[in-house]
C-alpha cells in the first residue's frame, strides 16, 4: 500500500484570482513582507499496489485524467509507503 | 428602530435585505460600509448574503477581518441584536460571534431552491413571534452551508437553546431527504448563548412577498422589532 | 517582414496585401498582430457583415440597434433595457469550467458598459449525448461554471435551454445571455471622444492569457487545437463585481465620456473601436499597463485578453475623482494615454513608437466577403419522410413516458437548481415555465426574457428553422403574458467558407429577417460564432434567438401550470399532419428527417394577439407553448408544477395518432381558464380567425387522454413527473 | 526570503465530501484499489523574514488567524529558503 501526496498548482500563466485575494488580506492584516500567495490543492490518495513503479505510474495517469486540470494545472506528488 | 445591512466588497444580498426591511417592514434601514468603524445608532444590524471577497480562500474568512467587524463584535458583547444570513452567517462564524464551522455542501453542488424549516427555539429575539409548530418555507442559495461543530458543543447548544432552525419536510419532519446540504442534525440556523446573533442559511428576506412565493421570512424580522419594542 | 507569416496569424495574402496599401508600408509584427486580430472573423464579421444586414434593426422602441456592446429598447417610465447574447463555445470545449465562466463575465460587461444594471442572465447550452462520459464532465463543467461566476456575481440566471445531439459531441455550444436596466438618459457609449481626454485602464492586471484567443475562435477545433490554444482564461467575478458597482457609480455621477470593455482582441480592440467611433485617434504608453506577468512584450500587451479589464475615457478635470472611486472599490486604475484628433492609434513603450496605424483601419476597413453558397447534398434525402415505413404509435402512454425522460424534454432542473435565480428579489417566474418574468421596482411593470432555438429544424429546413426559432421565443413571451420587443441572436455555424455552411448560414438568416419583420421584434444586436466543427463535421446551424418581452401590468403575468381543478383546458391553433424533425421521430424511431412544421406567419401573428389579450384580460389561469414533444408533453408539464392531473378528449379527425400527440405543429398553445371565461375567450379566438378547442378539464391525480372514445393513456401524475424530473439527474450522477 | 508550503485539511473527525466524490469517480474510472482519498488545500507563501524562527513563527501566525479555519481544519507547513 502507498499513500501518494499530490499537489496541483495553476500554471504559472494563469490567473490565480484566489492566491491574490488572499496576499491582499494578508496586507490588510499587517503582514506585508509577503510578495506571494498561490493555491492550490492537496490530495491524500492511498493506492493498493505492491511496488513503488506500478503506484507511480497509476498515481500519474489518474492525475492527468482525473485529479489535476492539465489545461490549467499542473502536478506533483510523493509516495511513501502505507 | 433602526437596520444597519453591512455591505462588504463582493456582498450582493445587502439590496434584498435593504429592500424588504425599508419598502414591505417599512423600517428605517441604512447602508453601512466594510470600512465604517463605528456602527453607533443602529439596533440590528445585517450581514446579508452574497460573496464577500469572492468567497476565496473560505467562505467569510477575508470579510471576518474588515473593520467594521470590530463594531460589530462590540455590538454582540452589548446585546446588541445581529442576523447573519448565508454569507452573513459564514462571517459570523469565522468571527467566532458564533460556534462551529460551514463547508462545502454534500453535493458539491450550489442549490438555490425552497426549503421548509422547524424552529427548535422559539424564545429568542428573531424568532418570538413565531406560532407553535409552524413550518416556515425559506429559499437557500449557497454551495457552502453543510454545518459542522465537534459534538460536545454541539450538545451544549441543544441544551442551551442554541440551534434555532433545523431543515425539515413541508409538514415539519426533519428527515434526512429534507436535508439540503448535508448539515449536522439538519442544522439551519443557530445562536450564541445570549441569543442575540443569529445566523441562518435559508434567506428569510427572500421570502418577505407574496409574488416571491412565500411571506414566511417576514415574521424573523417582526419578532426582531417586537422584540426591541418590548425591551425598551 | 519574413514572407507568408501573416498566413500563421490567419491573414489571407490578400489581406496582408491591404494592409501594406492601407499603410502605405509594411506593418511592423506588433501592427500585423493588431490586424490579424481585428480582422479575424470574431471581431470584424469579414464573411457574415453583408447577411447581416437583412435583419431588421428599426423600431420606434428601439434606441440602440446593432453596432455598440448592446442593444438597447425603451420601456417606458423613462427606462430602458439592455442584452445581448454571446457565445463561448471553443473555450468551453477546451475548459468547461472556466470557458463557461469566462463568457459570463464578458456578457456582463457587454451590458454594463452601455450603462444598464445588469439584472439576469440566460444560457443556451448544446452539448453531445449524455451517456459520453466527456460529454458530462463537459456539461457538468459548464454548468458549474456559468453558476460560479453568475452566483457569485449576484446576477440571477434566470432562463436558457439545454439541448443534447451527436453533433454536439466535440462541440459544445455555450451561449450567454445578459440582461440589464438603465435610465434612458444614462446611455453610454464606447467612444474616445474630446481630445486630450485621458485614457484609463481599470481592473485585472494583464497577463499573457487569451492571446490570439479571437483567432482560435475563427478556427475549427482539431487534435491540434490542444497544442494550439491560447493560455486559457480564468475568471475572477469578485474583481468583475467590484468593476461593475464602481464602473457604474461613475456613470451615474455622469463622469465618464466613453466606456468600453476589453473582450476579444483585448486592448487593440476597445482602443482602436473606441477611437474609430468617435473618429479621433489615441495615443497609448504600454509602459503604464499593469502587468501579471514579467517580460511582456509589445505584442502579447496589445492582444492580451485578460479578463475583468475596461477602457475609460475621462475628462482631465474628473481624472482624479475616477481614481478615487476606483480606489474604495480597491482596484487598479491608470491612465495609460490620451485622446489625439489625428485618427492615428499610435502605441509606444520602452520610449519607441510599437505600432502606429489609423485607428479606423483597424476596426472599420476590414475586408468583407460573400463566399460561395450551395444547397447541401444531405439536404434533398434528409427531407424524405415516407410516413407508411412508420407504424403509426400503438402504446402512446410508453412513448409520451419515453419522451419526457428524453433529455431534450426532461425537467432542467439539474442545471436551474445550481443557478442563483432569486437574487436581487425580482424573479416572479422562475426556471421552469415558458419564459422568465422579472418585476421592475418601482414600475408595476415587468419583463419577460427567454432564449429558444431548435437545430434539427434549422438542420432539415434552415430558412423554416430560422422562422421558428424567432416565432417560439415570441410565443414564450406571449404565454407569460409579455408583449415581444426584440432579438439578440447567436448565429452558431460551422466553417462558413464551405458553400453549403454558408447557405445555411443565409438561410436562416432569411427566414428570421421575415420573422422578425412579421411579428415587430427588431434585431438589436447578436454575435456570429462560426468554424463550430470537430474534424470536419459542423454542429447543426444553431440560430438560439433571445428575446425580451414587456408586461405593463406584472400581476398579470401568467405560467404554464395547472392551477385549479375544474378549470377547463383549450387548445388554440392547428394540430396538422406533421411529424417531419420531431423528438418523437427521434427517440422512438431513431430518425432525423422529414419536413419540419410549417411556420405561418399571419396565423402566429393572431394566435399571439389572441393569447396576450386573454392574458391581460385576466380570463387565463395558465398557458403552455406547444414545441417538442406536442400535445401530449405540454399537456404533462401544465400538470406538473403543482401536480394536478387532468384529463382531456380529442377526436383524431383524420390525423395519426403520433401526429395528433406528438406532432409539433407551430402556433399552438395549451390554456387552463375558469369555465365563466370561455365565451369571452370564445370571441378573441373568433375576432383573430384562430380555431379553439375545448380539449377537457384540470383535476385529480391523473393524467387521461382520451382520443375517439378510447383512453389511451392513463397515468398518475406523480409517475410520470418522475421520469421527466429525474432523468438529466440520473445520468449526472 | 523563505517559502512556505503550507497544507491544510479537513480533520479526521470531519466528513470529506470531496474526497469521497473523487474517491467513487476513481472507481468509477476503474482505479478500485483505491480505499482513500483525502482532499485539502495547498498554498505557497513566501515571506520576506531572513531567519527561520521568525518566518516559522509567522506563518504560524497566519495561518491560525486566516488560512485555516481551526474549527474543522489541521494544517502542516515547510519552509524553504527562497
Ligand atoms: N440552461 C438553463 N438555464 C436556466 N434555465 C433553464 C436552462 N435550460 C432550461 N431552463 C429552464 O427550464 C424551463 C424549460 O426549458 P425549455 O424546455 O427549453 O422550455 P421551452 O420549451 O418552453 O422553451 C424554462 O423555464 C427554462 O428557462
Ligand atoms: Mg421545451
Amino acid at each position: 500500500m502507498w499513500k501518494a501526496t499530490i499537489k496541483v498548482m495553476l500554471k504559472k500563466s494563469v490567473l490565480d484570482p484566489q492566491g491574490q485575494a488572499v496576499q491582499k488580506a494578508l496586507h490588510a492584516l499587517g503582514y506585508q513582507n509577503v510578495p506571494d500567495v498561490r493555491i492550490g490543492k492537496y490530495l491524500e490518495v492511498k493506492v493498493a499496489l505492491a511496488d513503488r513503479e506500478s503506484a507511480a505510474a497509476q498515481v500519474r495517469e489518474m492525475c492527468e485524467r482525473l485529479l489535476a486540470n492539465m489545461v490549467i494545472e499542473d502536478y506533483t506528488f510523493e509516495l511513501t509507503e502505507a | 428602530m433602526k437596520f444597519g445591512v453591512v455591505v462588504f466588497p463582493g456582498s450582493n444580498c445587502d439590496l434584498d435585505a435593504y429592500h424588504v426591511i425599508r419598502d414591505v417592514l417599512k423600517k428605517p434601514v441604512e447602508y453601512l460600509w466594510h470600512q465604517e468603524e463605528s456602527v453607533s445608532g443602529f439596533d440590528c444590524l445585517v450581514l446579508p448574503g452574497g460573496f464577500s471577497y469572492g468567497d476565496y480562500l473560505r467562505c467569510g474568512a477575508i470579510a471576518r477581518f474588515s473593520p467594521v467587524m470590530s463594531a460589530v463584535v462590540e455590538m454582540a458583547s452589548r446585546g446588541g441584536l445581529v442576523l447573519g444570513i448565508c454569507n452573513g452567517f459564514q462571517i459570523l462564524l469565522e468571527a467566532g460571534l458564533l460556534p462551529g464551522a460551514l463547508y462545502r455542501n454534500t453535493s458539491l453542488q450550489f442549490r438555490c431552491q425552497f426549503t421548509h424549516l422547524v424552529t427548535e427555539n422559539r424564545s429568542t429575539p428573531f424568532t418570538g413571534l413565531l406560532e407553535p409548530g409552524r413550518v416556515l418555507k425559506i429559499p437557500i442559495a449557497h454551495g457552502e452551508g453543510n454545518y459542522c461543530v465537534d459534538p460536545e458543543t454541539l450538545r451544549d447548544m441543544q441544551e442551551r437553546g442554541q440551534i434555532v432552525f433545523r431543515y425539515a419536510t413541508p409538514e415539519g419532519e426533519t428527515t434526512p431527504e429534507a436535508n439540503p446540504n448535508g448539515s449536522m442534525w439538519n442544522i439551519a440556523g443557530v445562536c450564541n448563548e445570549r441569543k442575540n446573533v443569529l445566523g441562518l442559511m435559508p434567506h428569510p428576506e427572500r421570502a418577505g412577498e407574496a409574488a416571491l412565493g412565500s411571506t414566511d421570512g417576514l415574521v424573523i424580522f417582526q419578532s426582531i422589532i417586537r422584540h426591541w419594542e418590548d425591551s425598551r | 517582414m519574413k514572407a507568408g507569416i501573416w498566413r500563421d496569424l490567419g491573414l489571407k495574402d490578400s489581406e496582408y496585401e491591404m494592409i501594406v496599401a492601407l499603410l502605405g508600408r509594411e506593418p511592423n509584427f506588433v501592427e500585423l498582430g493588431m490586424y490579424s486580430v481585428m480582422w479575424s472573423e470574431h471581431c470584424s464579421y469579414k464573411n457574415s457583415r453583408e447577411v447581416l444586414r437583412s435583419f431588421p434593426t428599426k423600431g420606434e422602441r428601439v434606441l440602440q440597434g446593432p453596432g455598440e456592446n448592446a442593444g438597447i429598447v425603451a420601456i417606458g417610465d423613462g427606462l430602458a433595457v439592455c442584452f445581448k447574447i454571446e457565445s463561448h463555445n471553443h473555450p468551453s470545449a477546451i475548459e468547461p469550467y472556466q470557458g463557461a465562466a469566462t463568457g459570463v463575465g464578458g456578457i456582463i460587461r457587454d451590458i454594463f458598459t452601455m450603462g444598464a444594471r445588469p439584472i439576469a442572465l440566460l444560457n443556451s447550452l448544446r452539448f453531445g449525448p449524455l451517456s459520453d462520459l466527456r460529454v458530462r464532465y463537459t456539461m457538468g463543467g459548464v454548468v458549474a461554471g456559468i453558476a460560479g461566476y453568475g452566483n457569485c456575481i449576484g446576477i440571477p440566471t434566470v432562463g436558457g435551454e439545454v439541448y443534447f445531439d451527436r453533433c454536439y459531441q466535440g462541440n459544445p455550444l455555450v451561449n450567454a445571455m445578459c440582461v440589464g436596466l438603465l435610465e434612458v438618459d444614462k446611455i453610454k457609449r464606447g467612444r474616445a471622444a474630446g481630445v486630450g481626454n485621458a485614457v484609463i485602464l481599470v481592473g485585472a492586471r494583464t497577463g499573457r492569457d487569451g492571446i490570439h484567443g479571437v483567432t482560435f475562435a475563427s478556427e475549427e477545433l482539431t487534435a491540434a487545437s490542444e497544442e494550439k490554444r491560447p493560455a486559457v482564461q480564468v475568471g475572477d467575478p469578485f474583481m468583475e463585481k467590484l468593476l461593475l458597482e464602481a464602473c457604474l457609480e461613475l456613470i451615474d455621477n455622469n463622469d465618464l465620456v466613453g466606456i468600453q470593455d476589453l473582450g476579444g482582441a483585448g486592448l487593440t480592440c476597445a482602443a482602436s473601436e473606441m477611437a474609430s467611433r468617435a473618429g479621433t485617434g489615441m495615443e497609448i504608453e504600454l509602459d503604464q499597463v499593469p502587468r501579471r506577468e514579467t517580460g511582456m512584450s509589445a505584442y502579447e500587451i496589445m492582444l492580451s485578453e485578460s479578463q475583468e479589464r475596461m477602457l475609460l475615457v475621462v475628462e482631465p478635470a474628473k481624472e482624479e475623482r475616477v481614481h478615487s472611486v476606483f480606489r474604495r472599490w480597491g482596484l487598479d486604475a491608470t491612465t495609460i494615454g490620451y485622446v489625439t484628433a489625428d485618427g492615428t492609434l499610435r502605441v509606444r513603450f520602452g520610449g519607441e513608437v510599437v505600432a502606429e496605424v489609423p485607428a479606423r483601419s483597424l476596426a472599420e476597413d476590414a475586408p468583407s466577403y460573400c463566399p460561395e453558397y450551395r444547397e447541401p447534398a444531405y439536404r434533398q434525402a434528409a427531407l424524405q419522410l415516407d410516413l407508411s415505413g412508420v407504424p403509426d404509435v400503438t402504446d402512446p402512454a410508453a412513448a409520451l413516458g419515453a419522451l419526457l425522460a428524453s433529455p431534450n424534454i426532461a425537467s432542467k432542473e439539474w442545471v436551474w437548481r445550481q443557478y442563483d435565480h432569486m437574487v436581487r428579489t425580482c424573479t416572479v417566474v422562475l426556471p421552469g415555465s415558458d419564459a422568465a418574468v422579472l418585476r421592475l421596482r418601482g414600475t408595476g411593470k415587468g419583463l419577460a426574457m427567454t432564449c429558444d432555438c431548435n437545430s434539427r429544424y434549422a438542420y432539415l429546413d434552415p430558412y423554416t428553422g430560422g422562422k421558428i426559432a424567432v416565432a417560439e421565443a415570441a410565443r414564450n413571451l406571449v404565454c407569460s403574458g409579455a408583449e415581444p420587443l426584440a432579438v439578440t441572436d447567436c448565429l452558431n455555424f460551422g466553417n462558413p467558407e464551405k458553400p453549403e455552411i454558408f447557405w445555411q448560414f443565409r438561410e436562416v438568416v432569411a427566414g428570421m429577417s421575415e420573422a422578425c419583420r412579421a411579428l415587430g421584434t427588431p434585431v438589436t444586436g447578436g454575435n456570429v460564432s462560426f468554424y463550430n466543427e470537430t474534424n470536419g463535421e459542423a454542429v447543426y446551424p444553431t440560430p438560439t434567438v433571445g428575446m425580451v418581452g414587456l408586461l405593463d401590468d406584472i400581476e398579470l403575468r401568467c405560467t404554464q401550470d395547472f392551477k385549479e381543478t375544474g378549470d377547463l383546458i383549450v387548445l388554440l391553433g392547428e394540430t396538422l399532419p406533421e411529424l417531419g424533425g420531431s423528438e418523437y421521430l427521434a427517440v422512438l424511431h431513431n430518425q432525423v428527417c422529414g419536413h419540419p412544421p410549417g411556420l405561418d406567419l399571419e396565423k402566429e401573428l393572431a394566435l399571439q394577439k389572441t393569447v396576450l389579450a386573454a392574458i391581460r384580460r385576466g380570463l387565463i389561469a395558465s398557458a403552455h407553448d406547444l414545441s417538442e414533444g406536442g400535445l401530449a408533453v405540454a399537456l404533462a408539464e401544465s400538470c406538473f408544477g403543482k401536480c394536478l392531473g387532468a384529463s382531456i378528449t380529442v377526436s383524431s379527425s383524420g390525423l395519426r395518432m403520433d401526429q395528433l400527440l406528438f406532432g409539433e405543429s407551430q402556433s399552438r398553445v395549451l390554456l387552463s381558464l375558469p369555465e365563466g371565461n370561455l365565451a369571452a375567450l370564445r370571441a378573441l379566438a373568433a375576432a383573430n380567425a384562430l380555431p379553439l378547442q375545448v380539449l377537457g378539464r384540470v383535476g385529480g391525480e391523473r393524467l387521461q387522454i382520451t382520443v375517439d372514445s378510447r383512453l389511451l393513456v392513463d397515468l398518475p401524475v406523480t409517475v410520470l413527473r418522475e421520469k421527466w424530473q429525474e432523468a438529466i439527474a440520473c445520468h449526472m450522477k
